[in-house]
């Protein structure tokens, strides 16, 4: 069992052209124990499910030193890898297929760094809320099992150094989302709802297994670096990849459309929120979703390198801006708080996707990282609001600004955040989005023509922050102020559950200063230096055309928004009255995409399509097994009446004569031993006298 | 331990069970006590062994070893012939790991009519078979050992089976369920296996007087058969084998007998009869006959993937959980001939793997329908709603079982279906790279259908509030001897998920071996 | 020594003993035959044993087996005399036709 | 051929034989059951003399030991508990008729056998050479080692099944009429009919 350990190599990433890959450390001892990051949630996962209910607090305990020891490992290399660059991958074999090795292993580098710290930060705050949000529930020590094994399967996920790991990590999010979306499974719709997830995602899964097929058979092997490597030298240094670059980069990207939930992938993202809150709230901000974002950011270079999958790139840039657009606009018509908190993830993920397809990998991941506190905050914010009027509609809410005031607040600068207004956080990720579309436009062609697509998702992306700020206003405003509509009395919630939200929003106002374009590049520097080596090409300075052209949008929605909902009225239907003939049906109906897949796919093949196999089975296969067998026995019957009538003829005729022989030979018949024994020692003489005469 | 390392160690492997099924015909039939004991020491000093000789077995070598030959029958040039190497290492701790944990599980749990002592002299004797298939390097013993089998199972799933009356679809025939599938049981398999002798025979009389499996490939019995008889002679091992793995079309036996079938017997059929006719394409089609076996893989690729497709449509029709269970085994089965019809190392250390995953999964998944049809007295789905709330720990572990057999990584059936689709990517030489590339992306699609039966399943069966007819009744959840025979399975299936090398690491080299060999002359 | 005067002598010693099996009509004298017979046998196999010098001493060792055989025959046979003595107060062959039927 | 009989060892033969033959014929046909067996003892010495000649010694005591030592006793508590008659009788044979039907089949069958030796051996000559009892003893225990279990298995099952005949059944015994003092059969036929019927149905229908 040591010779495993033996082979628990490591390897370092040759330097980059840029000469910064030369400070890239190993990371130390920090690095070479950050295998704990993934196993350590993945074990106490199981220790909540068997040992949680003895504890203190249920569970709850264990679940919370955890996601400190995330958020504080986290946070440590996040540090070490700002003063000194790292990137390392730990390999430790597994098995050996052919003379394919399959590892597990961990890797420190700038893109799971920060996937480590936002995972472990987001995840820490939403625990800690969780504790205030859940207590009492039926299921309580479960609940904190699953969400662990949650928490661990994206960890397991982003820190995987090579595609098996990667898969097992996607899977593992895939099936705790499954259960935990399916909390409340007494509930048919709830358990449907967690299946409509998982199967979405399986369908997406589809593509990610021959993605990581292609790409992993076409290297001749699993590892990110060597992959990464292949790409690097080249398409004519590596042909077979260069050939099946294509197939096998929209492949993994159709994987990366399930989990991030890009259209028409994205139906079971809504659904989800049948889950707690606090699920939903760490689902759309730090995990699962992010997923697929990460996974086009761990494969970057091979959409951006020449003779690989660039045209893979306008797919990506056309269902990013269809996804960020589209969406956008159902989450105008939800009347459930948590329904347009999701329809507006759907959309900023439709921003990052784009960035993804234009090539902006820095800014993509930024607003991954900004999105994520905010996207947290937001729903936590409108759990406490759930949690205090007992209900998700927002019909039934209203005038809460003086009940909850830590909640109000801290929801504004959530909503300021996504909408895009200047000093906050949104704000400068969704700049950078928008002035690299700018520039992709302008001279980085996406594939043939690329500049005229670039243009036509820009205008659309535009349109998107101006549509953002309008739904979040119209949220705001038909939660928090007007009357209240609702039953029973609102009320601020416990501490546990607003300390995160004022810890959630501190970031979510100022964390977009790390990254001003020109000014301070600290996240640049944190996701670059090992897989983007020379193809990202973040702003170097603002744009000002976009920036303003966004700014404007975004206010003007607001201002609409204030117009509209603004005003007091008497009724929360009075209120919500704004509505587009024509537009808002197809709106509500989510463009009827939910419809066709039920109707015309899932349904057909549950139904007629299954019982059209069962039906061949039994009738079709079986008839064959069965009438071969009672073929068989009929063949067997005709036989037997044969024997009995034709062959007993003939039999019966025989049998007269040799009665009458055997009337005669009957006489030797005495029944003496001794007689016989004569019989057959002359029987016996005779027939060997005979031989020896005759020979 | 020379001893041990000469073929005594295989042979007590093999024959330990059936020694045990003779004294306990020693034993009164009303000391059933005894009866259990015996047939646990023995099924466990053969569990025990089978452990030391994974200890025993040097994985540095790729070849048959820890074998003995015998001259058996020396007027056809048969001999006792037994070893294993890599790939049958596993399958043979697989098949005596099973057999001790059905027995154990039995301790508690009778089919009607009771008889323990007839029911543990079948189930020995069954292991013997089992076994004896998977060491046997010699047509004549192979094929006396995988017809051993047949009788016992015949007789678990007649006598022990299922009493419901059935209506045969077309015919309209009214039967007994257990009746109908055990004959049909029989007499499928036995026309397999007809074939398969005929198939021997050829290769005896053709192919150099010999029934030595290793002295068949070696001496290139497949060129001494010409090409037009080597054709129809894969045809017939191969139409042997398929019926015993099954494969489509020849599988329809096997939902009747998973379904008629005792608890017990399910197990056994799915974890480890199903796997003779797998490994039969692995020791003796590929080796034997190489080229032919690249003749025929496009088609066996094909079934495997329509058998995959069509398996899991069938299971979303089911309204019987066991029924569900025997289809999704038809569905894994296809990943596990995909693997191998691909020809390459990667795709038949898949099918091994493949192959002891579905044993421990599948076979535990037949454990937990076979405990809650005891509880429940159905196996309707749509009576059994709210399981989770009736039994928790039964209804956790059906969930556990459920997500390692839709591939869940992390767990052990996820090795077999990934790897079998990896393998299809590129395929041996000379196979059609187009084809089974396509081939690749249908078992992709396979593996959403294996998802959505199995969640619609636990759907059904766990979630939602219980139904009003068990309002009342008091449901015992997973007692001692179900726990005792079900958490090994568990931990088996987590640890060969995390750690693959458990089966890789015996199964690489063989497997590269066999393969080299095969095909050395192909270039 | 000529072989053939071994195998004449085995031929004589069994032929006395078919003419005794053929003619006594008590069992016991039967069975008493039929030993006579088997010794016959017995020559035979050593005879031949000796003159082949066969390396692992077949010959000698089947004459073991059967003179073991024999005790075990003349066991049993006795046996069922005895039983048949029992039932029908005689152990005479002429009286048991049941074979007849 | 002309100097066989000057050879030492054939004259041994030649008077063995002759004893053999004479008693080996006379135990047919005495008329005195005690004799009979005695003159089976007389021959199955000679035999044993004769596989001395040979070589054979450990089969000549084998011979000695289980025929002479243990089987002929056997034979003679047979014939006591069958109430044989110990005197002179001459019921101990069937008629002259089968006599001679007997003598013309045993003259044959030593005519053929005889005809047929000669003509397969002729005047084959050999040597006879001891057999060493260790190389028996190795071949029997590496050979012969499953014949010979199974041999022992056989007469263990004789010696159960001998004990499971001749043992008398505990219930029957009192149906049963008290044994008589005389040999002659005169048992109720009904009581045969009833334990005889049973046994011709399985054997012979």
């Amino acid at each position: 069992m040591t010779e495993f350990l033996a082979n628990a190599g490591s390897w370092i990433l040759a330097a980059s052209e840029s000469g910064e890959a030369a400070k890239l450390s190993d990371g130390g001892v920090l690095a070479s124990m950050a295998w704990l990051i993934p196993v350590v949630p993945m074990v106490a996962a199981f220790a909540i499910v068997f040992w949680g209910k003895k504890m203190p607090y249920k569970g709850w305990d264990i679940a919370i030193a955890v996601m400190a020891f995330e958020a504080l490992y986290g946070t440590a290399l996040l540090l070490s890898h700002i003063s000194s660059p790292i990137a390392h991958d730990f390999q430790i074999e597994i098995a050996k297929i052919g003379n394919m090795p399959i590892e597990w292993g961990w890797s420190v580098d700038g893109l799971s760094i920060m996937m480590y710290f936002l995972v472990g930060v987001v995840g820490f705050l939403v625990f800690l809320y969780a504790k205030g949000y859940m207590e009492g529930d039926i299921r309580f020590t479960w609940f904190f099992a699953s969400f662990t094994l949650f928490a661990g399967g994206m960890l397991v996920l982003v820190s995987a150094p090579n595609m098996i790991q990667l898969i097992v990590g996607w899977e593992l999010v895939g099936v705790s989302s499954w259960l935990l979306i399916g909390h409340y499974w007494e509930e048919h719709e709830n358990s449907s709802a967690a299946i409509k997830a998982f199967l979405t995602n399986k369908v997406a899964d589809v593509g990610l297994f021959v993605g990581a097929i292609i790409v992993s058979m076409s290297v001749g092997s699993f590892r990110f670096g060597d992959i990464l490597d292949a790409v690097e030298s080249g398409a004519a240094e590596a042909p077979m990849l260069a050939q099946f670059a294509f197939w096998g980069g929209l492949a993994l990207f159709i994987g990366a459309m399930g989990k991030s939930a890009q259209f028409p992938l994205h139906v079971w993202l809504p659904d989800a929120m049948a889950g707690p809150t606090p699920v939903s709230s760490l689902m759309h901000a730090a995990t699962m979703v992010t997923a697929g974002v990460f996974l086009v950011g761990r494969m970057f270079p091979l959409y951006l390198t020449e003779g690989f999958a660039t045209e893979v790139r306008s797919i990506i840039i056309i269902v990013g801006a269809l996804t960020l657009f589209l969406t956008g606009l159902i989450a105008l018509v939800q009347d459930d708080i948590k329904k347009v908190l999701a329809y507006s993830t759907l959309s900023q993920l439709g921003y990052m996707t784009v960035a993804m397809g234009a090539g902006a990998y820095t800014a993509g991941l930024f607003h991954l990282f900004t999105h994520a506190f905010f996207k947290a905050l937001l729903f936590l914010g409108a759990g406490s609001v759930i949690h205090s009027v007992h209900s998700n509609n927002m019909s039934d809410m209203g005038g809460l600004k003086k009940d909850m005031p830590y909640t109000y607040w801290t929801f504004v600068v959530g909503s300021l955040a996504l909408a895009g207004i200047l000093p906050f956080a949104g704000f400068f990720s969704k700049d950078e989005i928008l002035a690299s579309l700018r520039y992709a436009s302008g001279e980085f062609g996406v594939a043939d023509g690329g500049g005229a697509l670039a243009t036509i998702v820009l205008a659309l992306a535009i349109a998107g922050a101006f549509i953002t700020a309008f739904y979040m206003a119209r949220t705001v405003f038909l939660t928090f102020h007007g009357e209240y509509k609702g039953h029973g009395h609102p009320h601020e919630s416990p501490r546990i559950m607003w300390v995160p939200l004022v810890a959630l929003a501190v970031p979510s106002a100022v964390i977009g200063f790390i990254n001003i374009p020109g000014v301070t590049e600290v996240f640049t520097k944190l996701v670059g230096g090992r897989e983007v080596k020379v193809l990202d090409h973040h702003a170097e300075s603002f744009d000002g055309l976009v920036l303003v052209l966004g700014l404007i949008a975004a206010l003007a929605g607001i201002y609409l928004g204030w117009r509209i909902w603004g005003p007091d009225k008497e009724t929360q239907q009075e209120r919500d009255t704004f509505r587009v003939d024509g537009l808002y049906p197809l709106l509500e109906n989510k463009y009827y995409i939910d419809d066709f897949y039920m109707d015309g796919v899932v349904r057909p093949i549950r139904g007629p399509v299954a019982r059209a196999m069962d039906w061949f089975n039994g009738h079709v296969l079986d008839f064959i097994v069965n009438g071969a067998g009672l073929l068989a026995k009929a063949a067997g019957r005709v036989v037997y009446w044969f024997d009995q009538r034709g062959v007993d003829g003939a039999i019966n005729a025989s049998g007269a004569i040799t009665g009458a022989g055997g009337g005669v030979l009957r006489l030797l018949q005495t029944g003496k031993v001794q007689q016989y024994a004569v019989l057959i020692f002359a029987a016996t003489v005779i027939l060997v006298g005979g031989l020896v005469i005759w020979f | 331990m020379e001893w041990f390392e000469n073929g005594w160690g295989l042979s007590l492997i093999v024959f330990l069970p059936l020694i045990g099924a003779g004294v306990l015909l020693a034993i009164p039939k009303a000391n059933e006590a005894l009866q259990k004991q015996t047939a646990l020491l023995f099924a466990g000093a053969s569990f025990v062994l089978s452990v030391v000789l994974a200890f025993a077995f040097d994985f540095g070598e790729a070849g048959i070893q820890l074998g003995t030959r015998l001259d058996w029958i020396p007027a056809i040039n048969s001999s006792y012939h037994i070893g294993i190497d890599g790939i049958s290492l596993p399958l043979v701790v697989l098949s005596t790991f099973i057999t001790l944990l059905a027995i154990i599980y039995s301790w508690e749990h009778w089919p009607e009519p009771h008889n323990p002592k007839a029911f543990l002299i079948l189930m020995l004797i069954l292991a013997t078979g089992m076994t004896g298939t998977f060491v046997a390097l010699d047509l004549i013993l192979f094929f006396v050992f995988f017809e051993v089998v047949l009788l016992p199972m015949y007789f678990m799933i007649g006598i022990w089976g299922d009493r419901n009356e059935i209506t045969v679809p077309v015919f309209n025939i009214k039967t007994q369920m257990r009746l109908y599938a055990s004959i049909k049981f029989f007499l499928f398999t036995l026309f397999g296996s007809a074939f398969m002798l005929l198939g021997f025979l050829a290769l005896y009389f053709r192919g150099g007087r010999t029934f030595d499996m290793l002295e068949l490939a070696a001496n290139g019995a497949e060129g001494m058969l010409g090409s037009g008889l080597a054709f129809w002679v894969f045809a017939a091992l191969a139409l042997g084998f398929a019926v015993k793995v099954p494969m489509f079309p020849f599988h329809t036996w096997l939902p009747d007998a998973h379904t008629a079938a005792p608890t017990v017997g399910s197990v056994l059929l799915a974890a480890i009869l199903l796997k003779l006719g797998t490994y039969a394409f692995v020791r003796i089609a590929i080796p034997i006959l190489p080229d032919q076996s690249q003749n025929w893989a496009p088609a066996i690729g094909i079934l495997a993937v329509i058998g995959i497709i069509y398996a899991s449509l069938a299971c979303l029709a089911q309204t019987d959980m066991k029924r569900l269970i025997a289809f999704s085994s038809v569905g894994h089965m296809g990943f596990v001939m995909l693997g191998i019809a691909t020809m390459t190392p990667i795709g038949i250390n898949a099918a091994i793997i493949g192959m002891v995953a579905h044993g421990v999964i599948t076979g535990l998944l037949f454990f937990l329908a076979g405990s809650m049809s005891h509880r429940y007295h159905t196996r309707e789905m749509a009576r059994l709603g709210g399981n989770q709330k009736l039994m928790p720990i039964m209804g956790a572990i059906l969930g556990f079982t459920a997500m390692a057999s839709l591939g869940l990584p992390g767990l052990a059936g996820f090795w077999g279906e990934f790897m079998a689709l990896l393998s299809a990517f590129s395929p041996a030489e000379g196979l059609s790279t187009t084809l089974f590339r396509t081939l690749m992306v249908i078992g992709a699609v396979g593996t959403v259908l294996a998802a959505g039966y199995l969640l619609w399943m636990l759907q059904k069966v766990n979630f939602g509030e219980p139904k009003d007819e068990w309002a009342g009744h008091e449901f015992h959840d997973v007692d001692k001897w179900e726990m005792a025979a079900w958490a090994p399975m568990i931990a088996v299936t987590i640890a060969i998920g995390i750690f693959p090398r458990l089966v890789f690491g015996a199964t690489n080299d063989s497997v590269v071996e066999l393969v080299t060999n095969a095909f050395r002359g192909l270039g | 020594m000529i072989l053939s005067q071994f195998v004449i002598l085995g031929a004589a010693l069994f032929s006395i003993g078919v003419y005794g099996v053929l003619t006594r009509r008590n069992a016991v004298l039967v069975l008493l035959s039929v030993e006579l017979m088997l010794a016959a046998v017995n020559i035979n196999f050593v005879a031949f044993d000796v003159y082949f010098q066969d390396a692992i001493a077949g010959g000698q060792i089947f004459s073991l087996f059967i003179i073991a055989v024999a005790a075990a025959e003349v066991g049993i046979g006795l046996a069922i005399v005895l039983l048949i003595f029992r039932n029908r107060q005689s152990a005479n062959v002429d009286e048991l036709d049941l074979m007849k039927l | 051929m002309s100097d066989w009989i000057s050879h030492p060892e054939n004259i041994v033969f030649v008077i063995l034989a002759v004893v053999m033959v004479g008693a080996g014929f006379r135990s047919v046909t005495s008329r005195n059951v005690v004799h009979a067996v005695l003159f089976l003892v007389v021959a199955l010495a000679g035999s044993a003399a004769l596989f001395l000649l040979l070589g054979a010694e450990f089969v000549a005591w084998t011979v000695v030991l289980v025929y002479i030592g243990a089987v002929i006793v056997l034979f003679l508590f047979g014939i006591m508990i069958t109430r044989a008659p110990l005197g002179m009788e001459t019921q101990l044979s069937h008629s002259n008729q089968t006599k001679i039907g007997a003598a013309i089949v045993a003259g044959a069958l030593f005519a053929l056998i005889s005809v047929a030796a000669l003509q397969g051996f002729g005047d084959t000559e050999f040597v006879a050479s001891p057999t060493r009892t260790d190389d028996l003893g190795l071949s029997i225990f590496q050979r012969f080692v499953i014949p010979f279990e199974v041999v022992s298995v056989v007469l263990l099952a004789a010696l159960i099944g001998g004990i499971v005949l001749a043992r008398r059944d505990p219930e029957s015994t009192e149906e049963l009429p008290a044994p008589q003092p005389t040999g002659v059969a005169t048992t109720p036929s009904t009581n045969i009919a009833a334990t005889a019927g049973r046994s011709a149905e399985g054997g012979d229908t």
